[in-house]
């Protein structure tokens, strides 16, 4: 692993490695080269297998961090490609043309988190979601409980309470506080 | 780049040679013409796996042209789990995939743990294989009757649901629970087996090997079923990279790739799991397979019974879990269920709640990309067999 | 006999058969039951389905051919039923047998199904059609050996009269077409089959595939019209084929236990296969069957029964 | 009341299947649903007690209930006992049972499915995500309480509630159903308007027709 780490910084400008385990490692790279490199991953080093292309909504920084999740069947390592892109013009190069089930995943954010992947096969059709009309609903400053509350009729009587509160008062009423009980580790 | 040719949208197709209207080495459906026929299959529909759709388009009885629809099941549980605190989250995660919850807690508090850095105890470990284990035998036993079933034996069905429910029977000693467990909690589990579980399991096991024995039987030595199964939906082993297919589906193409033996996780290096393989890729193959393994899981179970430790700590030392706060990082944690790779991939910001989980689902190219490509050119007496065969699970699939 | 005693005993008889037929419903709903490992319906829930279907209290029209479609039905189950002599020698059973003969038999068989063909296919569900075609083509298959059993019987007795063949049979069970002509009896059995639509030849109303074909839209009192008739028509179809192979029967209890052996032939092959393929349904009644069946005609005509 | 009024009142009450294209609207009824009374009070017991003793049960597992009605169905717990079986088609069927949480994307098939069904007509509801939207309480894509979409007769509690709850629940609208109390049929009719509004609130490509049966 890590000459292949060694190999692909001479290829391409590595942002960051990192090892998360013996069979997982995570690079970072820029976002022109992701494409040359998960060919050359998949052509030449033996990574043939896309488990999975996701997003994650880094709404502090402005940032989609796209992670293509490669693994080598002749290793057994997984191997996390990320890729950071701008929230605000979230686009992003299709991946269909290496894998043929690329385009469910780019179907999938297009539609979840707004991420438009041009020239990617049905990449307009609705996925799980049907007449949607708000903002892509993965997007971190998509308020669900307030979506929820706005739009779907609450039956009254649903209460939420704070568990440390709710067996204080409920179980251990008639009991002297324990100076053993573990509180917080804060 | 020698791939590229065999691509679904550059030129790689279904076989599509017996439709005559051709047109640039595409088939020409004109709807207009009479000729065809669009029906959907589901959502209220007996032969579709639980609540989805397929759009077809149907020529006779062939089909000529599939798309799936997904989304009837879409709860948001990854939107769900960003506002819940991390120990919140595995009431949620059980029901992303309902015949087989365990793979989903077992993958979501591997994740954190790998993330916290945390070590779960030797007897924890032993136990959280047994309850893979069993798990996967119940869905096995689901998927075997619901196989029959789409061919329209329902005795099959009959006798393999009714023992799964034994199974349950069992789960719910072990864990209280008799569908979802919630039984893995970060850092171990949460109880010791039971007094006498141990015989009831052996019991069962017996009881269970009975049931296969009658289903090789009746079912897979049945001239009528394998006249139906055998050259049904196969998958090529070149498909297995272009598609991301994984477990049993591509282990019958010849594809060495069982989690349990290239990673393995809990206790399976100590445990004598063999690789089960074929080289013909179609429906029987796949159906022999799993029944092989589910054999083979039995084998294991009987095994995970003789070796789990007596004495042993149940859970690592924790933190309070309420306020758990994980430091930052991102992990890919992957189990194999019944229908092949199952994995979390989590990133965590530092707070006491996830900032993102996506669960991998194995249905997730199976159901969509696969089926839409084997749906074409066969019987529509035969979608139904197909779909069982693929193990298509949708709640995984949209989760 | 005056026409109207003729007709009040022809009411009887298929009340008794109706009544019979649902029952041996019931039954079989049991043994598959027993078969799954699990108790079953009670024996009289064909009866509570019917009253239940037809105490809906509102109910769809797809127009005066969807309506016409199970009157058409029950017209085919009504008129396979009264033609042929249920009880042999029996006044209230014996239908108006000596009005009509086996092709007139026959084509009620058939009509039964060409107009639930016409009636369903208005409906407007996309399973329908492709139920009925399924349905017809089937019917054509599973028709050819059944009619040339019918002929090497009509070759056997010189007759295509129903109650002259059950005559010819009597005396000893050695008369019975069963043991004088075996090979007719095969052929036609492996038809009827297809005929009552167990498993493997199930494809009609296949639910995990087309559920479930014809009847699709069917509801209410349509539906209910339908089940009737499917208890008629289970009852005139096993007391046909008792009547041309099994020695047809003189009292009640005798026709009770041979149809119920017969039916059962075709229950115990449904509850351990799974279904066929529509073309393989097709295939294997035009391979041995009918093979079966010429080579009964071959056996009579030629060899004279004897060998 | 002059003609152009009637003519008026007449359109009204004409055709409202929009979002059809023109030529499939005469494939579906234009005509709102209606209460139909019942029979004589002798008459129609003994219909209930047939009625409760044959429930088709519509086969569309709408959720993940759904996967404890295989065991109800299969060998350990035999529904069919009880004379209720599954049905393919919602036109024969008479219970329909929605198997917990019901996405957007489900409530318009379920909706579909259930005005397709022949009256009298039975739902029962199962697990907490129908009764207040259970754990799925904040969820953008499931509903919260299943009574505001369609009537329903006989909930039952739980996530999800065993077999042997599922059995409970039957025997209870089996209960209703001889008391005449399951009229929900005639409750859709009246409340006909409601129940639209509150369904066109929340799905919102609504290219079905307004009636359909």
């Amino acid at each position: 692993m890590e000459q292949l780490i060694k190999k692909l910084k001479g290829m391409v400008h590595l942002r960051a490695y990192r090892k998360q385990r013996d069979d997982l490692h995570f690079i970072m790279v820029d976002k022109p080269q992701l494409e040359m490199i998960l060919a050359h991953l998949k052509n030449n080093e033996g990574f043939t297998h896309l488990a999975f292309l996701q997003a994650v909504d880094l709404i502090e920084d402005g940032k989609f961090q796209l992670t293509y999740m490669l693994y080598n069947y002749s290793t057994s390592v997984n191997l996390g490609v990320n890729v950071l892109i701008d929230r605000d013009d979230a686009e992003m190069n299709s991946i269909h043309k290496l894998w043929a089930h690329g385009w469910q995943y780019q179907r999938e954010l297009h539609e979840l988190y707004g991420i438009d992947f041009p020239g990617s096969p049905r990449v307009e059709e609705s996925f799980v979601l049907e007449g949607w009309e708000e903002m892509p609903p993965m997007r971190r400053d998509f308020d669900t409980l307030e979506y929820s509350d706005k739009t779907f009729y609450q039956r009254p009587g649903r209460s939420t309470n704070d568990p440390a509160e709710y067996m204080k008062e409920k179980m251990y009423k008639n009991y002297p506080p324990s100076p053993g009980i573990r509180r917080d580790d804060e | 780049m020698s791939n590229l040719s065999k691509n679904k949208y550059s030129g790689y197709d279904a076989d599509r040679s017996k439709y005559p209207e051709m047109e640039n080495g595409k088939a020409v459906i004109d709807l207009d013409s009479h000729k065809f026929t669009k029906i959907w299959q589901g959502p209220q529909h007996p032969g579709v796996t639980g609540n989805m759709s397929v759009e077809l388009i149907i020529n006779g009885d062939e089909i000529v042209w599939a798309k799936t629809h997904v989304g009837y099941l879409h709860r948001a549980f990854e939107k769900l789990m960003e506002r819940r605190k991390y120990i919140q989250c595995f009431p949620l995660v059980c029901r992303i995939c309902v015949p087989e919850p365990d793979t989903n807690e077992y993958c979501v508090s591997a994740a954190m743990e790998d993330l916290a850095g945390i070590t779960v105890p030797e007897k924890a470990q032993w136990l959280r294989t047994l309850n893979l284990e069993m798990s996967r035998i119940a869905s096995y036993l689901m998927w075997i009757g619901g196989q029959a079933g789409s061919l329209g034996m329902g005795a099959i069905g009959q006798w393999t649901v009714g023992m799964r429910d034994f199974w349950l029977d069992l789960f719910e000693e072990m864990t209280g629970g008799r569908v979802y467990h919630m039984y893995m909690i970060p850092g171990g589990v949460r109880k010791d087996l039971p007094d006498g579980f141990k015989d009831q399991a052996r019991d069962l096991i017996v009881r269970t090997r009975k049931l296969l024995g009658d289903v090789e039987n009746t079912f897979l030595s049945n001239a009528i079923v394998k006249s139906r199964l055998q050259g049904l939906g196969i998958i090529t082993p070149e498909m297995v990279d272009e598609y991301g297919i994984v477990g049993p589906n591509a282990r019958a193409t010849g594809r060495e790739y069982d989690i349990r033996i290239n990673n393995p996780y809990v206790k399976y290096s100590e445990l004598d799991v063999k690789m089960i393989t074929s080289s013909v890729g179609d429906a029987y193959a796949r159906a022999e397979l799993r029944y092989k393994d589910m054999h083979q899981s039995l084998d294991l179970v009987s095994a995970i019974l003789d070796r789990i430790p007596e004495e042993g700590a149940l859970q690592a030392k924790m933190p309070n879990l309420v306020n758990w706060k994980i430091p930052p990082g991102q992990t890919y944690v992957k189990a194999e269920s019944t229908r092949g790779e199952h994995g979390f991939y989590m990133v965590s910001d530092g707070t006491g709640k996830p900032r993102r989980v996506f669960a991998r689902g194995a249905s997730y190219t199976h159901a969509i990309s696969v089926l839409e490509e084997l749906a074409v050119n066969i019987s529509l007496s035969d979608l139904a067999a197909l779909m069982v065969s693929l193990h298509t699970c949708p709640p995984e699939i949209e989760r | 006999m005056s026409i109207w005693t003729q007709v009040l005993y022809a009411a009887i008889s298929v009340t008794v058969a109706t009544v019979y037929g649902l029952t041996l419903g019931g039954i079989v709903r049991k043994l598959y039951a027993r078969v799954h490992g699990r108790f079953g319906p009670p024996v009289w829930q064909p009866f509570l389905d019917i009253i239940q279907t037809s105490s809906r209290r509102v109910s769809v029209s797809h127009g005066n051919m969807f309506l016409l479609g199970p009157v058409f039905r029950m017209a085919g189950g009504l008129g396979t039923y009264l033609f042929i002599p249920v009880i042999f020698g029996s006044a209230v059973f014996g239908n108006f047998s000596m009005a009509g003969d086996l092709l007139l038999v026959m084509y009620f068989v058939f009509f039964g199904q060409l107009g639930m063909a016409l009636g369903a296919g208005q409906g407007g569900h996309p399973y329908s059609p492709l139920g009925i075609a399924r349905g017809l083509a089937q019917m054509s298959a599973f028709e050819v050996p059944f009619t040339l059993a019918v002929i090497a019987v009509a070759i056997q007795y010189h007759s295509l009269n129903i109650t002259s063949i059950v005559a010819a049979q009597q005396g000893s069970f050695l008369n019975w077409t069963l043991f004088t002509n075996p090979l007719a009896v095969i052929a036609a059995m492996i038809s009827m089959l297809g005929m009552n639509m167990h498993s493997p030849f199930s494809i009609v109303m296949a639910p995990q595939e087309i559920p479930i074909g014809p009847p699709v839209e069917m509801n209410s009192g349509f539906l209910s019209i339908l089940q009737t008739n499917r208890g008629l028509f289970a009852a005139a179809k096993l007391v046909l084929f008792m009547n041309l192979f099994f020695g047809g029967a003189t009292n009640l209890l005798e026709m009770i236990a041979k149809t119920f052996f017969i039916y059962m032939f075709s229950v115990f092959v449904g509850a351990a296969y799974p279904r066929f393929r529509p073309e393989q349904s097709f295939r294997f009644f035009l391979k041995w069957p009918t093979i079966i069946g010429v080579l009964s005609i071959i056996y009579i005509a030629y060899l004279g029964g004897v060998l | 009341m002059n003609k152009k009024h009637i003519n008026e009142i007449e359109d009204q009450m004409k055709l409202a299947n929009e979002g059809l294209p023109e030529k499939e609207r005469g494939l579906f009824a234009d005509a709102r649903p209606t209460t139909v009374d019942a029979f004589n009070k002798y008459y129609e017991g003994f219909l209930n007690w047939a009625r409760s003793r044959s429930l088709w049960m519509l086969a569309f597992g709408t959720g993940c209930g759904a996967t404890e009605l295989r065991p109800l169905m299969t060998s350990r717990y035999d529904m069919s006992r009880y004379g209720i079986a599954p049905r393919p088609t919602p036109r024969q069927a008479s219970v329909f049972i929605i198997g917990g949480y019901a996405s957007i994307k489900t409530i318009k098939r379920i909706v579909r499915s259930y005005e397709q069904m022949q009256g009298p007509k039975y739902v029962i509801a199962l697990g907490s995500c129908t009764i207040n939207g259970g754990m799925y309480f904040d969820s953008y894509n499931t509903i919260n309480r299943l009574d505001y979409y369609i009537p329903v007769d006989v909930y039952i509690a739980g996530c999800m509630p065993r077999p042997e709850a599922l059995i409970a629940g039957f025997n209870r609208l089996k209960e209703k159903i001889r008391a005449g109390e399951c009229e929900g049929m005639n409750e859709y009719a009246e409340k006909f308007d409601w129940f639209k509004k509150n369904q066109k609130q929340i799905i919102k490509n609504w290219n079905m027709p307004d009636y359909n049966w």
